[in-house]
């Protein structure tokens, strides 16, 4: 199929908003994606014609919501390319994703002396969890450095993995746009017998995912950032690591049996969905992977590539050293998520102006304070770029910015 | 929309009143056991293994009509059998319950009553409950190979 | 305003189904509640006008979106009378509430020689999570028995909570419909000493709720079951112990500042909301809260009152002693949610005949299983009505049930 | 829909371009510090408070040009007044910037260049912007107090 961007713009009821007579320009899907039509439909009708708990009755709707729910998972396993669809867990987002791996794989596999591995350049969703832990059980956190265009620096790798538990890092940081080799860094982690945890987040949402060509052990990542709804989010692991975890939750679905000595655990992947899981929002989640399918996933990750080209070459040819765009200039090693310096106009002071003419970025420090106090900034401004967005939007940034630049001329 | 009668056909309610090999063995017989999470079904499947054939079985827990007439018929088809018989009978009552699992399975093994049971693959919520006496005799065989 | 039946059911399209030209029958509400127009709508709208993440941004639509947010959260704070709306925390569902509860209050309350009760008709997701933390800190549980009619049995109370730390009970038996003495129980766990946990699930959907007036120290329930979206669960807490506690998952929005060497976490209630938020579920359940507000709890109880009532007689006066309803006669004691057994039929197999006219009920343990073990029973079928069901819905039951009679008769 | 000039007063621009009261004091003067997790505002604010006057303030740390400004109008506002008048202002501002706190402020106060702060109210988000340095000045008059 070839890529016909008016198409799928008209995809995207939202994209048509004009306020104030003019366009919503909607640049901010590294934070959260818009949902297209497909999505919305199907959670609409869910809701008005099939809506029923799955996984606990027996009635006919029910069996239909539960058949829904189950294929949800089934597309996802697909889009993946994960080996079986019972190693992918639905959670609420990939935060819990990330906190399920820390707690109840590090909390089986850390303890005192042992160490896991991160990188600078992540989220704090990649940080926090394991420092909770870290604080409970005593093991050590490394840190992969970066370079100064914002790779990641592997000269100390084999250091840093020497005697590591677990390698934890993002295929692509939602700051800098890094894209990660994400195969290499699993090969490397498991030659150090340190297994490999991937923060897909920034990265299933734009370019083919193949969980078995990386090598990966864990896979975290969210449906709202790739065009499906918020309340959802997914964990992929190998069967025999989530097969061999204590349990995250506790509660209905994830157990076999409850007495009131103690419990036993349900199999794959109830054990890891206690209670009433996000079932319409799963059934939205289905509608948006068929959606990204049919569009093709090479598709998307080559018009990223084409309108990251534009912006950097637009934003650089107006503005020259007025502005500092941080991470590689090479489209190879990016995604199309920019983040910022323009003059000494503060962010929240772009993104100011820039809302005046509906120009929607991110301001801020992305989750990301390790990496920001590394760029020697508090905040960025970060527009984010996804498959419906088009160079004329580039434009409208260019523009927006350069009246911010008139405004505060200091 | 499918009738009741394709579920629960006479064979399937006779096994259900008058259920075959119900009952336990004491040990050196061995024991699986098999629930279904999902309305509380109970299963215990209870094997003397001898020589490579399943030389008895007995079968107690609760369950619904479907997993009651399954797991009765089940021992009556396995009664007798080589174990080779009862593992190639397992993959064939899965296959027929629409149940993927890797290799294939021998679909030239006659169904006899078991034949019954096709009814319930158009009933997708209740093949757990076919199956549940075939799982736990799967597990009663891999611990009687131990 | 007067409760006009024909006219909620009007606002809940899936009721309108037909199947096989028969109605839809639906009384599995303790399970998970339909949606009315009100929740669909603003969702839908939510999703093609409005859509945007919340509490990061700072453009129009974003701010918008979390003004949304937050209203949710206001409004569902005057919907069970909280004295701050800082004190609700959205989470995934109520089992995660629950764990939420039992890991930070718990983990930070709780040690070997420590002791909480439990009661023998709490739901798994009310015993799991202390199970789990039970096995990790040595700390005991003790429950409070029933008596016949599916009462609590208070008569040894006192002994019982001598010394323990924590009585978490539900408000509403999901299973027997039996409304717990919930002030009565505040203030029996307040005179020993132990803080008192509410599991309010099935209560507060189908009556008023006042957690000052309960005195209660923390109440879980969840959206799903009052009408509101799924993905979306409540937990309330008292400011003090919730400011106390320490945080549950790790990730964005719930700290204050991350270090390579730590982090500090953010005020309430962000502190307990890590990660991207169910947005349009917040939304969705504003709708939820507003509908029910609009309709009137005492309305919504009163009405159920009288259909429990009818399906009391009606069952009784058809089936005799062919019909075992568990749990008390007296409709003041009891909500609207009816398990029983039978004859000898199965109740999957009930159901199934059931399922034949649409008549949509729950067969199995409804995740109660020390309860079902007390009932001696290892399922039964329950019928559970809400504001949307009429009279005429109990008849179509007894109908279904008659036949199930013919069919099986052993 | 408001536009910049609401935000954007010319004794904002001034006061973000030419703050006033920027650095730091050494002890003994106190030091109060605030966050904004939202955007990653940092803001210190060192004071000298003798026989119940704030008798110095310096303002440290890095922002947008509401919290700069307001900051730098703060230090103007209180320094030299009393602890209570410095009290009675951060009620009034937050009461002007429709932050819900228990009690009346005093109304009769008079604001004078934080006048310019109303245009905030019509920008929700920057509410957060604008309020930082209050808040971080209420928790240094805190300390001081103990
Ligand atoms: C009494 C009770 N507690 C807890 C739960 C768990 O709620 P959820 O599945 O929404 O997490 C339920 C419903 O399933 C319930 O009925
Ligand atoms: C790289 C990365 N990791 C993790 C997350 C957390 O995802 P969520 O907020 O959906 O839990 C995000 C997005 O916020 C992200 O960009």
């Amino acid at each position: 199929m070839s890529f016909d961007l008016q198409r799928v713009r008209a995809d995207f009821p939202v994209l048509a908003e004009v306020i104030n007579g003019k366009p919503l320009v909607y640049l901010d899907s590294a934070n959260s994606s818009q949902k297209p039509n497909a999505v919305i439909d199907a959670m609409t009708s869910f809701l008005q014609h099939d809506y029923s708990p799955t996984n606990r009755s027996a009635y006919t709707m029910a069996a239909h919501a539960t058949d829904l729910y189950e294929g949800a998972r089934t597309k996802v396993a697909r889009f993946i390319n994960a080996p079986r669809a019972e190693e992918v867990v639905f959670t609420k987002n990939a935060t819990e994703a990330l906190n399920l791996v820390a707690h109840s794989w590090g909390s089986a596999n850390l303890s005192e002396g042992d160490s896991i591995v991160l990188t600078h350049m992540e989220h704090h969703a990649n940080i926090v969890p394991w420092q909770m832990l870290a604080a409970e059980k005593g093991f050590t956190i490394r840190w992969v450095p970066l370079t100064s265009d914002g790779l990641l620096d592997l000269t100390n790798i084999n250091e840093l993995l020497t005697g590591a538990s677990a390698f934890s890092f993002t295929a692509m940081s939602n700051v800098l746009g890094t894209i990660n080799p994400v195969k290499e860094l699993c090969a490397l982690a498991h030659q150090h017998g340190a297994i490999a945890i991937v923060d897909g987040c920034q990265s299933v949402p734009h370019m083919p995912t193949d969980v078995q060509d990386w090598d990966a052990d864990f896979v975290a990542f969210s449906s709202h950032k790739m065009v499906g709804p918020s309340g959802i989010g997914l964990l992929w692991g190998r069967e025999n690591l989530l097969d061999a975890m204590p349990p995250f939750l506790g509660g209905g679905n994830m157990i076999s049996d409850v007495k009131l000595e103690g419990f036993t655990c349900a199999d794959l992947p109830a054990k890891f969905e206690a209670g009433t899981q996000p079932i319409t929002e799963a059934v939205g989640l289905a509608a948006a992977v068929d959606y990204l399918t049919a569009i093709g996933m090479h598709n998307v990750r080559q018009h990223e590539r084409e309108i990251t080209a534009y912006a950097l070459e637009t934003l650089t040819n107006r503005f020259g050293d007025d502005i500092v765009i941080h991470g590689s200039r090479d489209i190879n090693q990016r995604g199309a998520t920019l983040s910022f310096a323009y003059r000494d106009v503060h962010p929240h002071d772009v993104s100011q102006v820039l809302d005046q003419h509906n120009v929607c970025v991110r301001a801020g420090h992305h989750c990301a304070k390790p990496l920001m106090r590394l760029l020697g900034a508090n905040a960025t401004v970060r527009a984010s770029f996804y498959l419906y967005n088009t160079n004329d939007e580039v434009d409208a940034l260019a523009d927006a910015l350069a009246e911010a630049g008139d405004f505060f001329t200091l | 929309m499918p009738g009741l009668e394709d579920l629960y056909r006479e064979i399937i309610l006779d096994h259900y009143k008058n259920p075959r090999n119900r009952g336990t063995l004491e040990p050196p017989a061995v024991r699986g056991e098999g629930h279904n999470p999902l309305c509380g079904d109970e299963i215990e499947v209870f094997l003397i293994v001898k020589d490579g054939i399943v030389e008895d079985i007995k079968i107690a827990g609760q369950g619904c009509s479907i997993s009651q007439s399954s797991a009765s018929m089940m021992g009556v088809a396995v009664k007798g059998k080589t174990v080779e018989n009862a593992r190639a009978f397992i993959a064939r009552i899965k296959h027929m319950l629409s149940i993927d699992e890797e290799g294939e399975p021998d679909t030239s093994i006659a169904l006899g009553d078991l034949e019954a049971l096709t009814g319930v693959v158009k009933f997708p919520v209740r093949i757990k409950c076919a199956v549940l006496s075939w799982n736990t005799l799967a597990e009663a065989l891999d611990i009687a190979a131990e």
